[in-house]
């Protein structure tokens, strides 16, 4: 049964190339349905593997044969079946399934119809490569293969007119460069891997490093450090996370998709396949932990001022996989993984209920010039759009944390865990937590709640039942999802714990559990008070919540202001000085520095003959000279 | 000061005239002729070695190779810059720098 | 083995250079004649090259007139790559260059080239090494001017004559001091009269004589005038195999002079670090795609000289084995490249001389109309870029393995800065890749006319290429083994 | 000090190719550079050498420029060197002085062990002839293929001629009126 393996990648590639060859001669939908099709079967497959997986949980290697010699170094074409490859593999074939399906509604019509649906599949198979890959060569090439298509899917309309194409393609560029300095950073750590052990399996590589390395040994730190680059790249870590907001350029699937559910968290997941070499290194691990705390702090700052409906989701997605990261970084790497899968479901619900709201407002736009993302031309969206509003309430306060919905088990073990070995952590995360919860029913008051804000707003209409239905089932995964892992019963840790051999499973902890419930209520809490009840016809909530605060004095103003809005400001003045000097352009001050030099040199050819014969005599005196000092002069 | 002494030197300073003269000359025939000198001095130079090692033949034999082939380039080079003068109407090379950056 | 069969490997090509001329000037109009006599003549050249291959077992001396020559694993991986460029630029090259003045020639000179760079590949003597070399460049002028009415052809064949005949007397005057030193012309001999101090600046001569063909900074600067300029097959033949025929020639010359092997080791890997460096910097604000191209093929020379440099350092063939990988690779991507951009401006109908033309924003929507050829150059792009699993990640990462392999520190930055090089190429070669799949086709695209198969079978050849390469990377190494065996023991490591 | 004496007159006369004004005068000195190295190289016992010299180098090369240079006519312009001169004197002065500096004092003296010259010439090299001819081939090809004229809207059956039937014309008026087409 292991063997099927290679057929879950095969299988989405397969999809891809019918409609590579098919593309121009398929109708409608046909594209979408092949591709969903081919989505669907490989979950299929995931889910005979995980059956197996039943018997044997040791799981097995399935080589294809050799695919890189040299010398004594080899490579396999060798694919991993474990409990932590078939859950991943789970999660990314279910979540994908749905969001292909998805797609089929919300690219309708599109120009490039099968095309996407390519992009899709390929994203599809890449990601799957990269967690079922057996060794880091492989696992790279997959990692590649999905900042690929998530350069190609940020961009996918980047011939829009005017502005907004030049701007996708921006987004899209910013995006490779983060992610290519990340990759960079995995490429070296393989270099130091191959260095230090000679071989790129994950078995010889895990082995030796148990059997040769003692905790704290520098190589682990190095090589985890390494690691931990193409980390913050690829899950949209400080400092590199600045690419994934700007992804949001891309067609609201691929964000479901790429940019919140799957390939984001391929991070989480390197960190949790490596997890033994990071046990090795303490160091790192209090890297880790920091960086994804202070990531998870900083997007959940920022989320809160943000009125672009899918940036506000962006700037969650980043503090959540900041959750992960943390999680992983204390060694809970259940907890992580636990997270992951949840947040898979609540995050890709709620970025195709946003995508169904656009949709839904945009095509009750009347004008060209709409900015149909923006929450403040929203509101009063509940009775218009039912489905979509209680399929995102759904993932909303899964995302709040509310109990028992699937989010507040997934990070109510995170918060165990950080409470009892990082108490600064769990504080700082608490507080996370909290901004979670207002920020998310911020976003519901604005979009679904009090009047319409537009004449858009009045005329938007649910979306069609192909959109529809994903949503119901990933809603229905929202609220129950957290079973996977109930406390006490730990099905979850006690699949997880044939791969990653992480003895502690988390305790419940009840103290945890009740201030996180009772914060998430105060959030909820605070947002209605400041923008549930908010009359129609007032365009920026904001604005006049800061208003009241300094007319009326009311103390809780002055708390909001203290708490968000001072701090928002300078925030996002810091991020913005940030972006203008480091992100702008090329992507960073790299980037520009590399410009300017690339402009320079480009004038060192003068097209001059003269010139040019200068080079060559000057390249001659220049070794000449080199080996005269070398004589001794 | 043996001939061959002188050889070599003459080798070197018709190198470094025929280089000195592709650094400052723009026009494309006398590039050509500086060219030509730096074949001089590699004749010489040939010859030289080949007396030096005590394999004269060797050393004339390629020399002889030399010759032909150092023709040849001139030949090519001034088929060149006749055709530059044709669509160039001109011989100076700092009109040849259409093609930079 | 019989020496008549690695002798007719060089003189086939030769030979048929005349005849091809002949029957394309003799009978008029008949060029297709001519292009069906090389043809005919390198597939003959491919069969010899077989039966040279069936019987390798170990390097084959030959005496032609009083001149070593030396069939090693050198000269079969040059000549595979040699012989693959030369037939699919004369496939290429039949609806590409139809109807064009001095069609014969063009033919006659594609094979003379061929045949140059094969018996380059095969010299055992430092002086009949220079002739060969000098034949070679001799026989590529007319070709990289050959639209010689249009004066950016013509001036790109002037630095291009006149940067190579500097680079040629150089090498002339280190094979004088080679000669003064150590009394001989063979290559054996003179590793085996031993070293002295003054064949260290023989080498450095040679270092830049060849070096100029190589262009290795500062001497590229006529390479992207004389590849942006050529026809594209030519700019496919130049960048895939003439410049590495340089590469080719220093190599024999300075293993001769293995004395010094750890200095030379050291030069190479520098100048590759900074080639890899200037070339990706100078392709970084391109606009015109042939000319990107160019710039691309510095670095990625660059990338060859590291691994082959890397490879001498710690004598072990690994290094030296990635170098002629990429090599060979490097062959394969850049000549599928120059085809496509060929081929685009041959859909365009723009290909009598304004090769420079292609602009990078005229590829826009080339996805739509010409599917096959936008995938083709995509692959070559994203392989140049070192992409997983395509042919040219699999060699820099041989490369690279082999710098990490050495353990010495200095070496071990360097591979991070060609690594981190690696990231910045994409900056360049992305957006060509996101160009290409625009929906808004250019004007150029929607006018552009159907191509034929002649065109298109050189680039599927070299595509699938590129794939099986990448996912099968031992396809090649029959080629790049004992080729690096033999360059270690030459160099006497 | 015959010898010397040949070479100083060599190298000025290089030296004067180098900045005679007139592209003719440059050739001529280019000429006597020729002649002069020949001459050297006969005192140095390289007879044959000497004499392809003097025929290639002094005779057919320099008629190779007289011609080139009547078809492409005198460009009398004084043209400002690009680069400027002491900074190419000092490029040239490095490389040629390392180079002497590196390599005169290890070249030991002349061993002799003379062997008769011609004899040896052509069975020791002579691949390298076979390879000259491609050599030369291909030069051939190549000046054909650079100066051939652009193929005419064909009038059928009349093929275009090379290099002297269309550059006659051009070479008269560049002659009689060397001015006309710089204008």
């Amino acid at each position: 049964m292991f063997n099927l393996v290679p057929l879950v990648i095969a299988l989405p590639i397969a999809g891809l190339l019918v409609n590579l060859a098919l593309g121009k001669r398929l109708r409608g939908p046909q594209a979408g349905i092949v591709a969903t099709l081919a989505a669907g079967l490989a979950f299929a497959v995931a889910v005979l593997l995980l059956i197996a997986l039943q018997a044997e949980p040791e799981g097995a290697v399935v080589s294809l044969g050799n695919w890189i010699t040299i010398g004594s170094f080899q490579v396999a074409w060798a694919f991993r079946v474990d409990t932590l490859s078939v859950t991943m593999m789970l999660v990314v074939t279910g979540v994908g399934t749905l969001i292909h399906a998805y797609s089929i509604g919300y690219m309708q019509g599109d120009a490039r119809f099968a095309r996407f649906f390519v992009y899709l599949n390929l994203f599809l198979a890449a990601m799957l490569l990269l967690v079922t890959a057996d060794n880091f060569l492989l696992l790279f090439v997959g990692w590649e293969g999905v900042g690929l298509c998530s350069f190609l899917l940020i961009g996918f309309w980047f011939d829009k007119s005017g502005g907004e194409g030049w701007r996708n393609s921006n987004a899209a560029r910013k995006a490779m460069i983060a992610n290519r300095i990340g990759d960079a950073g995995l490429l070296l750590a393989m270099f130091a891997l191959f260095w230090a052990f000679g071989s790129l399996n994950f078995a010889d590589v895990f082995g030796t490093a148990e059997k040769s390395l003692a905790v704290g040994a520098p190589l682990a730190t190095l090589i985890t450090l390494l690691l931990l680059l193409g980390v913050t790249g690829k899950s949209a870590q400080i400092p590199l996370f600045v690419w994934l907001p700007d992804a949001m350029a891309g067609p609201t699937p691929a964000s479901a998709l790429i940019h919140a559910a799957t390939m984001v968290t391929a991070g989480v997941y390197l960190i949790v396949r490596a997890a033994p070499l990071f046990t090795l290194a303490p160091f790192t691990q209090d890297v880790v932990a920091v960086v994804g705390t202070c990531t998870a702090l900083l997007a959940a700052s920022i989320a809160v001022g943000q009125f672009d409906i899918k940036r506000v989701l962006a700037y969650s997605t980043i503090s959540q996989l900041g959750f992960m990261v943390a999680a992983v970084g204390l060694g809970a790497y259940t907890a992580g993984m636990f997270h992951l899968v949840t947040h898979a479901f609540f995050k890709a619900l709620l970025f195709m209920a946003a995508g169904s709201v656009i949709h839904g407002v945009a095509h009750g736009a009347h004008t060209a010039k709409f900015d149909a993302q923006d929450m403040r031309h929203m509101g009063g969206l509940r009775g218009r759009m039912p489905v979509t509003f209680w399929t995102y309430l759904a993932g909303a306060l899964a995302l709040a944390g509310l109990p028992p919905l699937a989010g507040f088990f997934s990070k109510d073990e995170i918060l165990t865990a950080a409470f009892e070995h990082r108490p600064v952590i769990y504080v700082l995360l608490t507080i996370t937590a909290f901004l979670t919860a207002f920020y998310i029913a911020r976003q519901a008051f604005l979009v679904f709640f009090g009047r319409g804000r537009s004449d858009a707003a009045h005329h938007a209409h649910d979306s069609g039942r192909i959109m529809l239905v994903p949503l119901i089932v990933l809603a229905a995964l929202s609220v129950v999802g957290g079973a996977l892992n109930l406390p006490g019963q730990h099905t979850l840790g006690g699949w997880l714990e044939h791969t990653t051999h992480e003895a502690e499973a988390g305790v419940f902890n009840a103290t945890v559990a009740g201030i996180s419930t009772v914060l998430a209520l105060l959030g909820i809490l605070l947002a209605y008070w400041r923008y549930g009840r908010q009359p129609a016809g007032e365009r920026d909530p904001l604005q006049s919540a800061l208003f009241t605060a300094l007319n009326r004095r009311w103390w809780v103003d002055e708390l909001y202001e203290r708490l968000f809005i001072g701090p928002y400001n300078t925030l996002s003045r810091l991020i913005a000085t940030f972006d203008k000097t480091a992100v702008d352009g090329a992507g960073l001050a790299l980037g520009r520095a590399t410009e300017r030099v690339a402009e320079a040199v480009r004038r060192t050819q003068t097209g001059q003959l003269n010139w040019n014969v200068a080079g060559i005599v000057a390249g001659l005196a220049i070794l000449l000279l080199i080996v005269a000092i070398g004589r001794g002069v | 000061m043996t001939s061959l002494n002188i050889a070599i030197a003459g080798a070197l300073v018709l190198l470094g005239v025929g280089l000195y003269g592709l650094l400052i000359m723009r026009n494309l025939i006398k590039i050509v002729i500086a060219l030509q000198i730096l074949g001089k001095g590699a004749i010489l130079a040939l010859v030289a070695a080949g007396a030096i090692s005590g394999q004269t033949n060797l050393g004339q034999s390629v020399a002889v190779t030399l010759i032909v082939a150092d023709t040849v380039v001139a030949v090519v080079g001034l088929a060149l810059a006749v055709q530059v003068r044709r669509r160039f109407g001109s011989l100076d090379v700092n009109e040849l720098s259409t093609l930079r950056g | 083995m019989n020496t008549v069969i690695p002798v007719s490997l060089i003189v086939l090509p030769l030979v048929s250079s005349p005849l091809t001329y002949f029957a394309g000037r003799l009978l008029p109009r008949q060029t297709a004649l001519a292009r069906t006599i090389s043809l005919l003549a390198l597939l003959g050249a491919w069969l010899v090259f077989a039966l040279v291959v069936r019987d390798y077992t170990a390097p084959v001396e030959f005496r032609l007139e009083g001149i070593v020559f030396r069939v090693d694993g050198l000269s079969l991986l040059f000549a595979a790559l040699a012989l693959a460029l030369g037939t699919l630029a004369v496939i290429f090259s039949g609806p590409y260059m139809a109807g064009k003045t001095g069609e014969e020639k063009y033919y006659a000179l594609l094979l003379a080239l061929t045949g140059t760079m094969i018996g380059l590949a095969c010299a055992a003597d430092l002086f009949n090494l220079w002739v060969w070399f000098e034949a070679m460049v001799v026989a590529s002028y007319l070709l990289v001017v050959f639209y010689r009415e249009k004066s950016a052809s013509l001036e790109a064949a002037v630095k291009y004559l006149v940067q190579s005949a500097v680079g040629s007397v150089l090498v002339v005057l280190g094979i004088a001091l080679v000669l003064a030193q150590t009394g001989a012309l063979d290559l054996d001999a003179i590793r085996a009269a031993g070293t002295s101090p003054l064949l260290l600046v023989a080498g450095v001569l040679f270092l830049i004589g060849f070096g100029v063909k190589i262009a290795i900074v500062p001497l590229h600067t006529w390479l992207p005038d004389a590849y942006s300029q050529s026809p594209s097959p030519v700019s496919a033949v130049l960048s895939g195999v003439v410049t590495k025929a340089g590469l080719i020639a220093l190599l024999r010359a300075l293993a001769a002079l293995a004395g010094f092997t750890l200095s030379w080791s050291a030069a190479l890997m520098l100048f590759g670090v900074l080639n890899i460096f200037t070339g990706n910097l100078l392709a970084l604000r391109q606009r015109e795609l042939k000319r990107l191209l160019a710039y691309s093929s510095m670095s990625q020379i660059g990338y060859i000289l590291f691994g082959l440099g890397v490879g001498l350092y710690v004598g072990e063939s690994s290094g030296l084995q990635g170098g002629l990988f990429h090599l060979l690779n490097h062959g394969l991507m850049k000549g599928l490249a120059f085809f496509c951009a060929g081929a685009l401006l041959y859909a365009a109908g723009r290909i009598n001389g304004n090769e420079h033309a292609l602009k990078i924003d005229d590829l826009s929507g080339a996805a739509r109309r010409y599917p096959l050829l936008a995938l083709a150059l995509t692959l070559a792009l994203l392989s140049l870029g070192g992409v997983p699993p395509l042919a040219g990640f699999m060699s820099k990462w041989q490369i690279f393995v082999a710098g990490v392999g050495t353990g010495e520190s200095l070496i071990t930055l360097l591979v991070i800065v060609a690594a981190l090089n690696s990231v910045l190429s994409l900056a360049y070669y992305l957006p060509v890749i996101n160009v290409l799949f625009r929906e808004t086709p250019s004007a150029l695209i929607e006018r552009g006319r159907t191509l034929p198969l002649a065109i298109i079978i050189p680039i599927i050849v070299l595509a699938a290429a590129l794939l099986l390469v990448g996912l099968w990377p031992d396809a090649l190494t029959w080629l790049t083994q004992p080729a690096s065996a033999g360059l270690l023991a030459a160099f006497g490591g | 000090m015959l010898p010397l004496a040949l070479l100083i007159v060599a190298v000025l006369c290089a030296v004067q190719a180098v900045r005679a004004a007139r592209l003719l005068v440059s050739a001529i000195w280019l000429a006597g550079v020729s002649a002069l190295v020949a001459l050297l190289l006969y005192w140095l016992g390289a007879h044959e050498v000497a004499v392809i010299e003097l025929s290639v180098g002094a005779g057919l090369v320099t008629v190779l420029f007289v011609f080139a240079i009547s078809m492409a006519g005198e460009d009398l312009t004084p043209l400002k060197s690009l680069i400027s001169r002491p900074l190419a004197l000092a490029l040239v002065g490095v490389s040629v002085v390392a180079i002497a500096w590196l390599a005169l004092p290890l070249i030991e003296q002349p061993v002799t062990g003379e062997s008769p010259f011609g004899t040896l010439l052509w069975q020791n090299r002579g691949a390298d002839v076979l390879v000259q001819i491609v050599l030369i081939f291909a030069g051939v090809l190549g000046v054909l293929g650079i100066l051939a004229d652009e193929k005419r809207p064909a009038t059928p059956g009349v093929q275009t001629a090379d290099m002297v039937e269309d550059v006659t014309p051009e070479l008269v008026t560049e002659i009689v009126e060397p001015e006309k087409e710089l204008a």
